[in-house]
């Protein structure tokens, strides 16, 4: 839920815009610290039960479909990317090209969604559910259930973090349409710019850590 | 003395996005190339890591602007992961570290979960220190050779 | 520091308590000087410059002193250097069991705690140990997390399930002594208590080649009615007919019962062997669930006792 | 927007109505709003707490049942951390002062402030309705794996802490983005009052900790609903993980709780001393000190959890450097009443109590931190009285304190000072009767939520519990004079204190936009020196 400020540029307690715009970054970066600290529980568990049945993740991860993987680094990656591009038109007062690369990022993050129901999909008709509806055989090693519960525990809270983006994106492509922004004024794209990266930065570490396990 | 007067605008030129945006899908073409065809064992873990942070670097500097800002987003940023490394080492220095003094207390007593127990496929209960409920067995000559034996050779650090 | 009886420390009684005692002493008397410097000079400056007029004149400048601030950091930092090397050697001391202990395997369970010899004595909220001898206690749990607590031997140790946790004590003196539970465990976490009676040798060992034996030369009712208190039954199942937590044993045996999913079952030999073993299938009506399985802990003999002396409640 | 310019108006009476007031973004009504809140759980967890005491009286059980008597001291916790005493200080007075106090017209985010305000109803709403489905038995801890097997409603009071979780995020965030952008001009690092260097230093622990909590508290609700089986040992998991998730946010938790209590505590001290404060920097160092080193100790409260003795090692030597600058902040204060004119009104009494008293909680950490006494006291009545001292001794009679000093300029009346000093003493007195009797309790071996105990602590128990109810009655006479004070206390002047803090320099109750002219920086915050000087001239 990052905060952004109304139509109106300057909030009556700011001295001037620049002073408005600092306050918002500095807010929205301490959001992303928070960000990194809840996910930083879930690698924390993972260290963990990666150090303690280390040949059960190894086991477990090769039913990890690797290519659709790498493919959702790809695309996270090129939509941050379009994403940045974004920041970098508007920055410039091309609202036009800033509303299409916002569009492409969009598009971008729904492929990622479609690519992890696939991989979610596959992985219910196995039966490799966390916790106690886990109900696939197959895997050698002590407690397999433990892999996919932090594995869906992960990549689960990242694909809620994925939606959230999207939705605050869409709502950014509204107001540029009603061009609330230019060049003198964009933090709201540019706080979008900061969560999504961050979202990507997650996703970054996220693939070699569950799908890259020797 | 807010820090906002350094902050003209930066515009980045396109050709440094793409070129950054070419070098992370690179980075990314190895780490799956190091992943699936090389087996160096642990050190594998290290240089997916290195891999990754690289990218990471790279994300945040440019696309970030943090090599742009001011020094007191980085410093959030680094202080955000610094924090967090300070939550997994310190957490392991107990979970990693828990045989010290005695090989029983590390190992769980029967490590296959419940909803295991029935299936036969599962051959590695034999190896940890099984030990079934019936108290009558509890004195097992393992049990009791491996703590005996344990404590004469004590390991104090 | 010899051992201090004092009113707020339980009589120190383990090898270990005296050690534990004298470090306790040694931070209750620096911290009580600290205390009394701090308290003592903020009351008498409170009370020497006090204000005297309202809006008094000018008030002395100092606002820094090096000198001081560099004393009293470096003063608690010795302080609290000693007390952790100190404290840290007794720890080491408390978590490294001697090699010739005795070994009695404690294990937790909701609400009561079972201790079990290698000679296959087997004894529930009771701790029988011969003095001045190294006793190792290998502890796990059965359900939750517990935390076996002897107060007079300054020993505690979470107990937890699927995990072996390792304690040691040696007592100095006969006795009886308090045995707790410190790990929130629900709604028996107060009733988990038990008594570590510590006898000389020769007592110690008349009582082990005693219990060691499954109740010889005893009828099976005079058995079952010992394994009646020894195994707790008491704690639910009364004799009286009065309802505690479990029915009660007096007319139970043969009578007509009906379950909580509405059948009935005549209460033979099988339906009592079955409750105690796993009780948690055939649920008498009105009663909830929380009847801890046997299975392990109970002898096939010590059942047949068990049985025989609830029949006997019949008469 | 232009306001009607007759002198009376006042944050409190201008803009009117109802809705004027939910729909705030004025930092100082969020801040009352907060205060009301806070009053009303303190309320019941304070009866909680006298329900517990008098049950307590005998040992067996007098007319609650031992899953009633669980349920009654886990919501005692639970009501008191998570409702009162996190967001007290920093939500409640922080968020009316610490603008003003830097000279800002509001906060930076004011309606992220609102939001953060409406989110701390929305997860007490939900805390009520899990006590009413069906209360909590877990102990404020729901260590597992018995709050992942018990049938009371955790995951409900599980949503609640994580909503409440965000809450604290946002306050902390909305501070630290004030404090570094929204200061007046001329007011550098060294200029700020010390009561902003406690909020500074909360508020980092609060955006650093509090995620943890959130992912701890998702992770226990995955836990009980999909049987997640990572903190299950049936399952394979360890429950020991959990203790080191919750414990990693909860004892930065409990310096959230402390450090903004020693912001209040610097301004009473060097206000009612009419003196500068000794050791300025030493002060702001060591709250910021404090706020990083309390990450890396979480572990001395597990250390008969049975971790490993490695890692007992470390976090008992690393939570001996927690506690040096506790130890300095309270020397230094006492060296700040040298020489100075002291003026004993109730905010300075509650000032001294928790000079006294906090330094009785700060010293039986020693106890703690030492590993072989704390394997003798860890579980027992020596840690409820530790962190009653700590958290009641210390948080509670600075917010007492700090109340009673800005109480004038949040509410314009005068509160009477014979019936605070009256209430002071029974609290003082109630307070002392009731924990320190815990001590003695706890080094005998009493251990810690016990429905029942054993004969011989009766004694102990009931002279506790007499203390108890001296200590409710020391709250329900400042309740009395403190409401009776709203209506008919005196007038209160801008500046009944004689202090130099910029809160002092405005009306009271403040103008709707604190200011009406854009205050100076022309002294530092304690300068009473300089300042008295020339007035002389």
């Amino acid at each position: 839920m990052s905060n952004h400020s109304p139509s109106t540029n300057l909030q009556s307690h700011f001295a001037d815009a620049a002073q408005q715009a600092d306050a918002a970054k500095l807010g929205m970066w301490l959001f992303l610290v928070t960000e990194i600290l809840l996910f930083g529980g879930l690698f924390v568990a993972y260290a963990i039960y990666r150090a303690w049945y280390p040949e059960m993740f190894f086991n477990a991860h090769e039913y990890l479909d690797i290519t659709l993987g790498a493919t959702n680094t790809v695309v996270l990656i090129t939509s941050s990317v379009t994403m940045a591009l974004a920041i970098r038109s508007i920055q410039l007062d091309k609202k036009k090209q800033c509303m299409n690369y916002l569009i492409i990022t969009v598009v971008l993050a729904c492929v990622f969604l479609v690519i992890k129901y696939f991989e979610y999909e596959h992985k219910f008709h196995l039966g490799q559910l966390p916790g106690k509806f886990y109900t696939f055989e197959g895997i050698e090693g002590t407690n397999p259930h433990i892999f996919f519960s932090i594995y869906f525990a992960m990549t689960g809270l990242h694909g809620f973090h994925v939606i959230g983006g999207i939705g605050f994106i869409t709502w950014l492509i509204t107001r540029v349409k009603r061009n609330a922004f230019s060049s003198a004024y964009y933090t709201p794209v540019e706080m979008a710019g900061l969560y999504w990266h961050l979202v990507d930065l997650i996703w970054i570490f996220l693939f070699p850590l569950l799908y890259l396990i020797s | 003395m807010s820090d906002s007067k350094n902050n003209t605008i930066h515009i980045l030129p396109l050709s440094l996005y793409l070129s950054i945006g070419s070098i992370l899908l690179v980075l990314t073409a190895i780490t799956v190339w190091v992943g699936v065809s090389f087996d160096f064992g642990p050190i594998n873990l290290i240089v997916a890591m290195l891999i990754a942070a690289t990218k990471a670097t790279l994300v945040a500097l440019y696309f970030m602007h943090l090599k742009y800002d001011s020094k007191v987003y980085l410093s959030l940023f680094i202080g955000g992961i610094l924090f967090l490394a300070i939550f997994i080492v310190f957490t392991m220095l107990d979970t990693m570290r828990r045989q010290d003094i005695y090989e029983i207390k590390g190992t769980p007593l029967n490590n296959m979960a419940e909803m295991y127990q029935g299936l036969s496929t599962v051959d590695s209960i034999s190896d940890s220190t099984d030990v079934s409920t019936d108290v009558s067995t509890i004195f097992t000559d393992t049990i009791q050779t491996d703590t005996t034996q344990q404590s004469s050779d004590i390991k104090i650090d | 520091m010899d051992s201090t009886s004092s009113t707020y420390l339980p009589t120190p009684s383990s090898t270990i308590a005296p050690e534990v005692d004298a470090l306790f002493n040694f931070i209750l008397l620096a911290s009580f000087a600290i205390f009394v410097i701090v308290v003592a000079v903020t009351l008498y400056f409170s009370w020497r410059y006090r204000r005297k007029v309202a809006g008094d004149g000018l008030t002395y400048g100092v606002d820094h002193n090096i000198k001081l601030e560099i004393l009293w950091t470096t003063i608690p930092t010795i302080l609290i250097l000693i007390v952790f090397v100190w404290g840290f050697k007794t720890y080491i001391k408390m978590n490294v069991v001697p090699g010739d202990a005795i070994e009695i395997k404690a294990t937790g369970q909701k609400w009561f705690w079972t201790f079990d010899y290698k000679e296959g004595a087997n004894l529930v909220n009771e701790l029988v140990v011969p003095v001045n001898k190294p006793i190792k206690l290998l502890l796990s749990s059965q359900d939750v997390i517990h935390s076996l607590f002897v107060p007079a031997f300054r020993i505690k140790m979470d107990v937890l399930p699927n995990r072996y946790t390792i304690t040691w004590f040696e007592a100095t003196h006969t006795g009886e002594f308090d045995l707790f539970c410190t790990e929130f465990c629900g709604d028996g976490h107060s009733e988990m208590i038990g008594k570590v009676k510590v006898l000389p040798p020769d007592e110690y060992a008349i009582w082990l080649e005693k219990s060691s034996v499954l109740g010889e030369g005893l009828t099976l009712e005079e058995y079952g009615a010992e394994l009646y208190k020894t195994k707790a039954c008491y704690t639910c199942h009364s004799l009286d007919g009065s309802l505690i937590q479990g029915p009660s044993f007096k007319g139970r045996f043969g009578s007509e019962l009906t379950m909580t999913d509405g059948t009935t079952v005549v209460s033979d030999e099988n339906y009592l062997r079955e409750s105690i073993l796993n009780p948690r299938t055939k649920i008498a009506e009105g009663f909830k669930p929380i009847m801890p399985t046997f299975q392990g802990i109970l002898k096939d003999r010590q059942i047949d006792a068990l049985i025989a002396y609830i029949k006997a409640m019949n008469e | 927007m232009n306001l009607p310019n007759e002198a009376k108006i006042n944050y409190l009476n201008y803009p009117k109505g109802l809705k004027s007031w939910l729909l705030t973004v004025d930092h100082k009504r969020i801040g009352v709003m907060y205060l009301a809140a806070i009053t009303l759980f303190f309320a019941i967890g304070g009866l909680l707490a006298l329900v517990i005491r008098t049950e307590l009286f005998t040992p067996d059980n007098m007319f609650l049942t031992k899953k009633m008597y669980n349920q009654m001291f886990t919501l005692h916790g639970a009501i008191m951390i998570f409702l009162f005493i996190i967001p007290s200080i920093p939500a409640a007075l922080g968020n009316f002062i610490l603008p003003i106090q830097i000279g800002a017209k509001d906060v930076a985010f004011p309606r992220l402030n609102l939001a953060s305000w409406y989110i701390y109803v929305f997860g007490s709403l939900f805390c009520l309705y899990s006590i009413w489905e069906g209360a909590v038995d877990t102990g404020w801890t729901f260590y597992t794996p018995y709050s992942s097997t018990t049938d009371t409603s955790v995951v409900s009071m599980m949503l609640g802490v994580f909503i409440l979780g965000f809450s604290s995020i946002f306050t902390g965030l909305n501070f630290i983005v004030t404090v570094h952008k929204l200061r007046a001009p001329g007011m550098t690092w060294y200029k700020m009052p010390l009561m902003i260097w406690g909020l500074y230093a909360t508020a980092i622990i609060q955006v650093l900790a509090t995620p943890v909590l959130g992912i701890t508290v998702v992770l226990l609700i995955l836990e009980r609903t999909l049987g997640m089986g990572i903190f299950d040992p049936a399952m394979g998991g360890d429950p020991v993980l959990f203790q080191h998730f919750f414990w990693f946010y909860s004892h930065p938790a409990v310096y959230i709780m402390i450090l903004p209590g020693m912001g209040i505590i610097s301004e009473l001290i060097a206000t009612f001393s009419h003196k500068k404060i000794f050791g300025y920097k030493a002060i702001a160092f060591s709250s910021l000190g404090i706020a990083f080193t309390s990450f890396l100790v979480w572990a001395h409260h597990m250390f008969t959890s049975g971790q490993s003795e490695f890692a007992a090692m470390i976090f008992s030597f690393l939570t001996f450097f927690v506690g040096i600058p506790s130890g300095i902040k309270v020397f230094n204060w006492v060296a700040t009443m040298y020489k100075g004119s002291i003026d004993l009104k109730t905010p300075m009494l509650y000032a001294i109590s928790f000079l006294i008293l906090f330094s009785v909680g700060g010293l039986t950490g020693i106890f703690l931190g030492a590993l072989s006494v704390d394997i003798h006291l860890h579980d027992t009545y020596f840690i409820v009285a530790h962190f009653h001292y700590t958290m009641m001794g210390g948080t509670v009679m600075a917010l007492l304190g700090g109340l009673h000093y800005w109480w004038p300029k949040m509410f314009g009346r005068m509160y009477s000072e014979f019936w605070g000093r009256i209430a002071c003493a029974f609290i003082f007195i109630g307070f002392n009767m009731t924990f320190f009797t815990q001590f003695i309790l706890g080094t005998r071996g009493m251990p810690r939520r016990y429905a029942t105990y054993m004969d011989q602590f009766q004694p102990l128990h009931g002279f506790s519990s007499i203390g108890s109810y001296v200590l409710g009655f020391g709250f329900l006479i400042m309740a009395i004079y403190l409401i009776h004070s709203l209506r008919n206390g005196k007038i209160a002047s801008a500046n009944p204190w004689g202090a130099l803090t910029f809160e002092w320099e405005t009306t009271s109750p403040p103008h709707p936009h604190n200011f009406e002219h854009e205050p100076k920086v022309t002294h530092g915050p304690y300068d009473f020196d300089t300042v008295l000087r020339e007035r002389e001239e």
